[in-house]
């Protein structure tokens, strides 16, 4: 597939993706949008029903693309859609999250975050401190 | 190699002006399998779906990509118009190039227009990975259960009734009314509050088709739309209901006095008891935490030290149609329904934490709710309004607005919306009581904005004589027994202070105890001050995200009577509406399971919320998941614990997320 | 229990017109088995003035104080109220590694980002203490003032900001009868007492008025500025208002000295205004002649 | 001690218990060992047992899933069928384990058999199987279960993170992507393996140094709170990538976070198939 210029006069070169649960996190940053809560360009978020529908495999198949940071959004701890999913992925990344750092890639790189629908200021918050924190990270350009 | 049509939304000039709408044409044109781009004003619009529904037909188009707002916003409406082209719905993507894209990166149009670029090639990538999906018809259970029975609930109880269906109120107090029962006036009106609750209370219990279930919650909900299973906890009253005549004895006679919750604390209720005299049901109950002869059971079953409490029983002694109980427990009870109306309403916000006003320190502080109790004829001084510390009429009244809202430090950031009118309120009748008593009112805004309520607010100051001061207070302390209040008046820069009978605090509405356990068990957003989140704040108002549950009243916001009775009406026509029709489609997102690949390991099994996987053998006599359609609601937990990528989630498939992920490199 | 050696910082009243709190918290500290090194080259705190001209000077002052504990290691601790919310603000604020950096430029020296800050009533009021002589009769208004408290959450000093109980329940402990009142952190004018005395005098007589109302004997304070306004003024608030207080005003470690038995005159009681001597020969702990 | 073996094996087979017994005969070289099935009472013979028994039979069991099989196990053979039984992907019915008490096994290759310890058996503190039917050799009194640190993941711990990442890319650069760690190891039973597939295809076909890396990375987050740290695969791999330290690290991560080892019990609620509202992470 075509390479598309990323880059722009105020963005720096990073990848972001973001997996966000439909119920809070992606209502939360269209809520971000709806007040104009303005944050860096680079990331690019994906919709998912749950942040536990989020497979590792997924994740790990960002970085080795050569993403330079993956965010997974959900619902806060209790607050669930479907009751109990992002304690499933609480468990899931914070074993994946050393792994990654064990096998060299930063485990700043992969954020865990709870937005709520209402939340749109905290999500453009999280998304801009996700990049100043990357941003300290040597970047890690386009897998071979 | 699918056909896939691209419709790029203006939004106006939303879309259009921080994002280079022909730049992004451009580009998606040369994506593999685009056959035909186009640009709308508004795609939602008639015009624009027309546009969509004839390119479908026109260029053969078999998946359709969207750029417009977010899904959450349209997609439904865009499903309806690739139905109506012969379009099976679900073959449609939404790329979100406004919330997510436009208006984020206003500032920026070369970011944003890359950025939307790739936003629309993901969502053609997962396009192209869309199948057709086909929901399933299921009956609707014609019953309505509504959760609290303040007017909000009442209301809608009475409008879904009207309607034509049966309904079940749930109230965890022993009667309904809520806290309007507890109001003695109503601005801007000045109407008795119990004249005007009172009648929809008797019609509420009188109605054929209403059951009310009071002293009763509700534990646990499961099933979806149209199908709820709901468990409720009766809790025992101890008094036979079919027997009890409401004569009144029993609590006119029982010796055990404890403070009234009705009073606001301020007066006395026996430990049989109804909370107030216009209580429906008339029906008492017993305070199993007071009343002497539990105490005493409790007493001899954990063999307590110490000398016994009496073995009392007057109430069953004295009770003609020997309406006593004391047998009763409390009963779960499992009912179905197919909507939920969810109407718990407030409480008035715990002033303590205000240590420099305080309030539960000199008991001539008191809030809002409990100065009504004192000027209702039928509260704990008969109408008169008297200090609590000595019983004397207070000359000199302050009143302190915004206790617990505004004020982020200390409670919670919104207006409470009520407060400024009912301070008039109470200054207005507090002058009408006794044409002595000056009030002084600190105020930071009058927030005056309903019908009649500004006039209202100018009565109080101009009939009245109601002092307003515009500033907060500092401090309140005794002196001589009487209080003084620090505070500024900020209009003209100088501190104030003012020697008070009476210090009225303002205490914010704030949702009930257990609003979140709440939401959790409806499976509702709620929001940091523990609100019910609405579907849209403006488009939906009284739906939530989960389909086929309403809110109304204070539970959503703080909302006074007329806002309460108007959103119970509009949550009994959004329910009404709902249980009107024989059939509902579900929602054909659900997970599936490759028995091919299914190692029967049963990881989703374990991982599932909803006990949606059942397993069954197979010919080779294996083990096999299966995913029982009927209880998944597609959240995709088993998908991404199947090790084998067994199950997928049909909607989120691991192709479509993966094609996604890819499209970005 | 708290480690039995801090650096101590007195600041510029405990070395002044402060001196019996100097003095009384030696004596006792020294006698309960603390040791309390005086660091040997502190500043002023920049007090009420810096924080009102600059952000840097404000956080730089007190951040001196910071390093050179730092560099023995030790927790700080200091009697002043005005210090401590001095080094409160300035630890909170070193927090930020760019504030940090800039004190650090400033100082010449690298600040540590995690220094602890003791007020002394929270040393004391964690330590055990052998009552010789009980303080019951004593019926005591305790005043915090207004920093001690404030803003909760730099000094994270008491759970309650209006109402704290940290200093009533350690002289409780010694026999004493703590008073519930209202103005615990009120202001008593502080430092205005230079520009505007009559404002002083009018906030100090409020707070002793109501002491008196509530039933009180004497005051105890922990903030050298505080005691002074309301030890000092009391013969201006007479000519003023016509209220005869005569409220002994104590440091609460002179009021922990005499519990744990030292005599009136080793906690330097004759050096306040508002003579406490009659009350100390109404407790019988000063025989009359 | 063979002779228990063989002892159990004949009478398990004579009375018809199972319709075979598995174990470890001599391998043609005459030095090291093979895998042997013996479905008669008469082959019994040819059971050994020594240190250079090294395979983990477990996997043979998911063949003969339908039928009753007997098998000589070592403490991390016994800690393989924990881990199927708790998969269920056996029936303790079916399985009669033969369990042997362990001091290790040695390095071996074709016509070589080594005097030093392989390197899981070095640190290896398990000697008596944490579950077996008949057990040959004296239990070992005090048992630990396996250790939840091992030098070698502490000593890349130790590295900054770029040097762990060329670490890795070294060895992962190597893999020919033969999946013999995959086919050795008994937590690997999938029908259908995520590399394998093409639609999805998480892992590209190509043999590139991004393809491989996901693969590795894949292949030991799948035995995340799984792996019965055998080492197999780390014997098996014929570029000697030391795949072991992946699944220690993994190993001492669940241990440390939700105090979970894999295999000791066929009951224990897997990690990642529960959680705690409460969960400190």
């Amino acid at each position: 597939m075509v390479a598309s210029p990323v880059n722009s006069s105020t963005d720096s070169d990073l990848r972001i993706v973001g997996f966000l649960c439909n119920w809070c996190s992606y209502a939360g940053a269209d809520m971000a949008g709806t007040s104009r809560e303005s944050y860096p360009a680079n990331i690019r978020l994906i919709r998912v029903p749950c942040s536990g529908r989020v497979d590792p495999m997924l994740i790990v198949k960002c970085f080795e693309m050569g993403a330079d940071g993956v965010l997974v959004a959900g619902c806060h701890p209790g607050d669930c859609h479907y009751g109990e999913g992002n304690f499933h992925t609480r468990r899931r990344l914070a074993l994946l999250r050393p792994f990654l750092d064990f096998l060299g890639i930063e485990q700043e790189r992969l954020r865990l975050e709870w937005v709520s629908a209402t939340e749109g200021k905290l999500f453009s918050r999280v998304v801009a401190d996700f990049e100043q924190e990357l941003k300290k990270l040597a970047p890690r350009g386009v897998a071979a | 190699m699918s056909r896939i049509g691209v419709f790029i939304c203006h939004c106006g000039r939303n879309i259009a002006e921080p994002v280079d709408i022909p730049a992004v044409m451009e580009a998606t044109r040369a994506i593999p399998g685009v056959v035909y781009v186009d640009e709308n004003q508004f795609t939602c619009s008639l015009p624009g779906q027309d546009s969509v529904r004839r390119a479908i037909v026109e260029q053969r188009l078999d998946r359709v990509v969207i750029g417009a707002c977010s899904p959450r916003m349209h997609e439904e409406t865009f499903r309806k118009a690739l139905a109506s082209a012969g379009l099976n719905p679900y073959l449609l993507e939404i790329a979100n190039i406004r919330e997510h894209c436009a208006w984020v990166h206003g500032n920026d149009r070369p970011a944003a227009t890359a950025k939307a670029i790739e936003l629309v090639r993901m969502a053609v990538a997962k396009a192209a990975r869309n199948q057709a999906l086909f929901p399933k018809e299921i009956g609707v259970t014609k019953r309505a259960l509504v959760i609290g029975g303040g007017i909000a609930g009442i209301q809608a109880a009475l409008d879904i009734a009207d309607a034509g269906h049966e309904v079940v109120l749930v109230e965890r107090e022993p009667s309904i009314g809520g806290r309007m029962a507890q109001l003695d006036k109503t601005f801007p009106t000045l109407d008795c509050s119990a004249c005007i609750l009172t009648p929809k209370m008797v019609e509420a219990s009188q109605h054929p088709l209403i059951t009310l279930r009071t002293c009763a919650q509700v534990e646990a909900v499961r099933g979806f739309v149209g199908n709820f299973e709901v468990d409720i906890k009766q809790g025992a009253r101890k008094v036979d209901q079919e027997k009890c005549t409401s004569c009144g004895i029993c609590w006119q006679k029982c010796p055990e006095k404890v403070p009234s919750e009705f009073e606001m604390g301020q007066g006395k209720r026996s430990a049989i008891y109804i909370p107030f005299a216009q209580a429906v049901p008339a029906i008492p109950v017993i305070d199993t935490e007071h009343c002497r002869y539990i105490r005493y059971l409790k007493f001899n079953e954990d063999k307590e030290e110490g000398k016994a409490p009496p073995q009392c029983r007057i109430c069953e002694k004295l009770c003609p149609p020997q309406a006593i109980d004391w047998e009763e427990e409390d009963s779960l009870i499992t009912e179905k329904f197919g909507a939920l109306v969810v109407a718990t309403g407030y409480k008035p916000f715990d002033p303590t934490v205000y240590e420099e006003f305080g309030y539960g320190h000199y008991p001539d502080v008191i809030t809002g709710l409990e100065l009504e109790r004192l000027m209702s004829a039928s509260g704990p001084t008969d109408g008169q309004v008297l200090r609590p510390s000595d019983g004397t009429p207070p000359k000199t009244v302050v009143f302190v607005s915004c206790i617990g809202s505004r004020d982020e430090t200390k409670g919670h950031s919104y207006c409470s919306q009520t407060c400024c009118m009912y301070m008039a309120k109470h200054a207005i009748l507090l002058q009408e009581h006794d044409p002595e008593v000056q009030s002084y009112i600190f105020y930071i805004d009058i927030r005056a904005t309903g019908k009649g309520y500004e006039e209202f607010s100018r009565r109080a100051q101009e009939e009245a004589g109601a002092q307003y001061l515009r500033g907060r207070i500092a401090k309140v302390y005794p002196k001589d027994g009487k209080l003084v209040v620090q505070g500024e008046d900020s209009l003209i820069g100088r501190p104030v202070e003012i020697t008070a009978d009476l210090v009225v605090l303002a205490a914010a509405m704030e949702p009930n105890t257990g609003a979140a356990e709440m939401a959790q068990r409806l499976s509702i957003s709620y929001d940091s001050d523990h609100f019910f989140v609405q579907a849209h704040p403006k488009l939906r108002p009284v739906e939530t995200q989960t389909d086929g549950v309403f809110l109304a009243g204070s539970c959503i916001f703080p909302s006074d009577i007329p806002q309460s009775v108007a959103q119970g009406s509009a949550a009994a026509s959004k329910a009404a509406a709902l249980l009107n029709r024989d059939h509902l489609v579900t929602n054909p997102m659900t997970a599936l399971v490759d028995p091919l690949k299914c190692t029967g390991c049963l990881q989703c099994v374990a991982v599932c919320p909803f006990n949606a996987v059942e397993t069954q053998l197979s010919r080779e006599q294996r083990t096999l998941a299966v995913i029982n359609e009927g209880t998944c609601k597609g959240c995709g937990l088993c998908v991404s614990a199947c090790r084998p990528g067994a199950i997928d989630l049909r909607g989120t498939t691991n192709q479509q997320l993966l094609a996604e992920v890819m499209a970005l490199w | 229990m708290s480690p039995a050696t801090y650096a101590y910082y007195p600041g510029c009243a405990l070395h002044s017109t402060a001196k019996e709190y100097d003095v009384s918290t030696k004596l006792v500290t020294k006698a309960l088995g603390i040791e309390l090194r005086e660091l040997e080259d502190w500043i002023c705190c920049g007090a009420s003035s810096a924080h009102t001209i600059s952000r840097p000077l404000s956080i730089s002052l007190p951040a001196h104080e910071l390093v050179s504990a730092g560099k023995q290691g030790l927790p700080l601790v200091t009697s002043c109220a005005m210090c401590f919310s001095r080094l409160k603000f300035s630890s909170k604020e070193i927090q930020d590694p760019e504030t940090r950096e800039m004190v650090g430029q400033v100082l010449g020296e690298e600040v540590p980002e995690n220094q602890e800050v003791n007020h002394l009533l929270e040393v004391l009021s964690r330590e055990e203490i052998p009552v010789t002589r009980s303080l019951s009769g004593l019926r005591i208004a305790c005043y915090y003032g207004c920093l001690l408290t404030r803003p909760a959450a730099v000094t994270q000093f008491d759970d309650s900001v209006e109402n704290p109980q940290i200093m009533d329940r350690l002289l409780q402990r010694l026999g004493a009868e703590t008073l519930d009142w209202p103005f615990k952190t009120e202001c008593c004018g502080a430092g205005m007492l230079i520009p505007r005395r009559d404002i002083v005098i009018k906030l100090s007589h409020r707070l002793l008025y109501q002491a008196r109302q509530a039933g009180a004997n004497c005051l105890a304070v922990a903030c050298p500025v505080c005691h002074s306004n309301l030890d000092l003024r009391q013969r201006e608030m007479r000519s003023r208002y016509g209220d005869h207080f005569d409220l002994p005003v104590l440091y609460f470690t002179q009021l922990i000295g005499l519990a744990m038995g030292f005599s009136p005159a080793e906690m330097l009681l004759d050096h306040h205004f508002s003579d406490p001597m009659p009350l100390m020969r109404e407790q019988g702990w000063v025989k009359k002649g | 001690m063979i002779e228990q073996i063989r002892a159990k094996a004949r009478e398990l087979l004579e009375s018809g218990a199972v319709d075979c017994a598995i174990g470890y005969e001599r391998a043609s070289d005459g030095i090291t060992a093979r895998p042997f099935f013996a479905y008669r009472p008469e082959e019994v013979e040819r059971f050994i047992f020594d240190e250079t028994c090294v395979h983990n039979l477990a996997p043979y069991l998911m063949d003969r899933r339908t039928k009753v099989s007997a098998l000589v196990a070592k403490p991390c053979d016994a800690r393989a069928i924990n881990l199927l039984l708790q998969e269920k992907q056996l029936e303790r019915e079916r399985v009669f384990i033969i369990g042997v008490v362990c001091s290790g096994v040695v390095e071996t290759g074709w016509n070589r058999a080594g005097e030093a310890p392989a390197p899981r058996c070095a640190t290896c503190p398990q000697h008596t199987p944490p579950v077996y039917d008949f057990l040959v050799g004296d239990p070992v009194a005090e048992e630990a279960p396996p250790a939840v640190t091992s030098p070698e993941v502490a000593e890349l711990e130790a590295m900054g993170v770029e040097e762990r990442r060329s670490f890795w890319e070294e060895h992962f650069d190597r893999c020919l992507r033969c999946y013999a760690c995959r086919q050795v190891c008994p937590g690997c039973y999938c029908k259908e393996c995520f590399v394998d597939r093409l639609d999805p295809l998480w892992v590209g076909i190509r043999i590139a140094p991004v393809e491989n890396h996901m693969w590795n990375t894949i292949r030991a987050f799948h035995l995340a709170g799984r792996c019965i740290e055998c080492g197999e695969c780390e014997r098996v791999c014929p570029v000697n990538i030391p795949l072991m330290r992946l699944n220690s690290k993994l190993n001492q991560e669940t241990a440390e976070l939700f105090d979970f080892q894999p295999g000791l019990s066929a009951e224990a609620q897997p990690p990642l198939a529960t959680f705690r509202p409460d969960d400190d992470l």
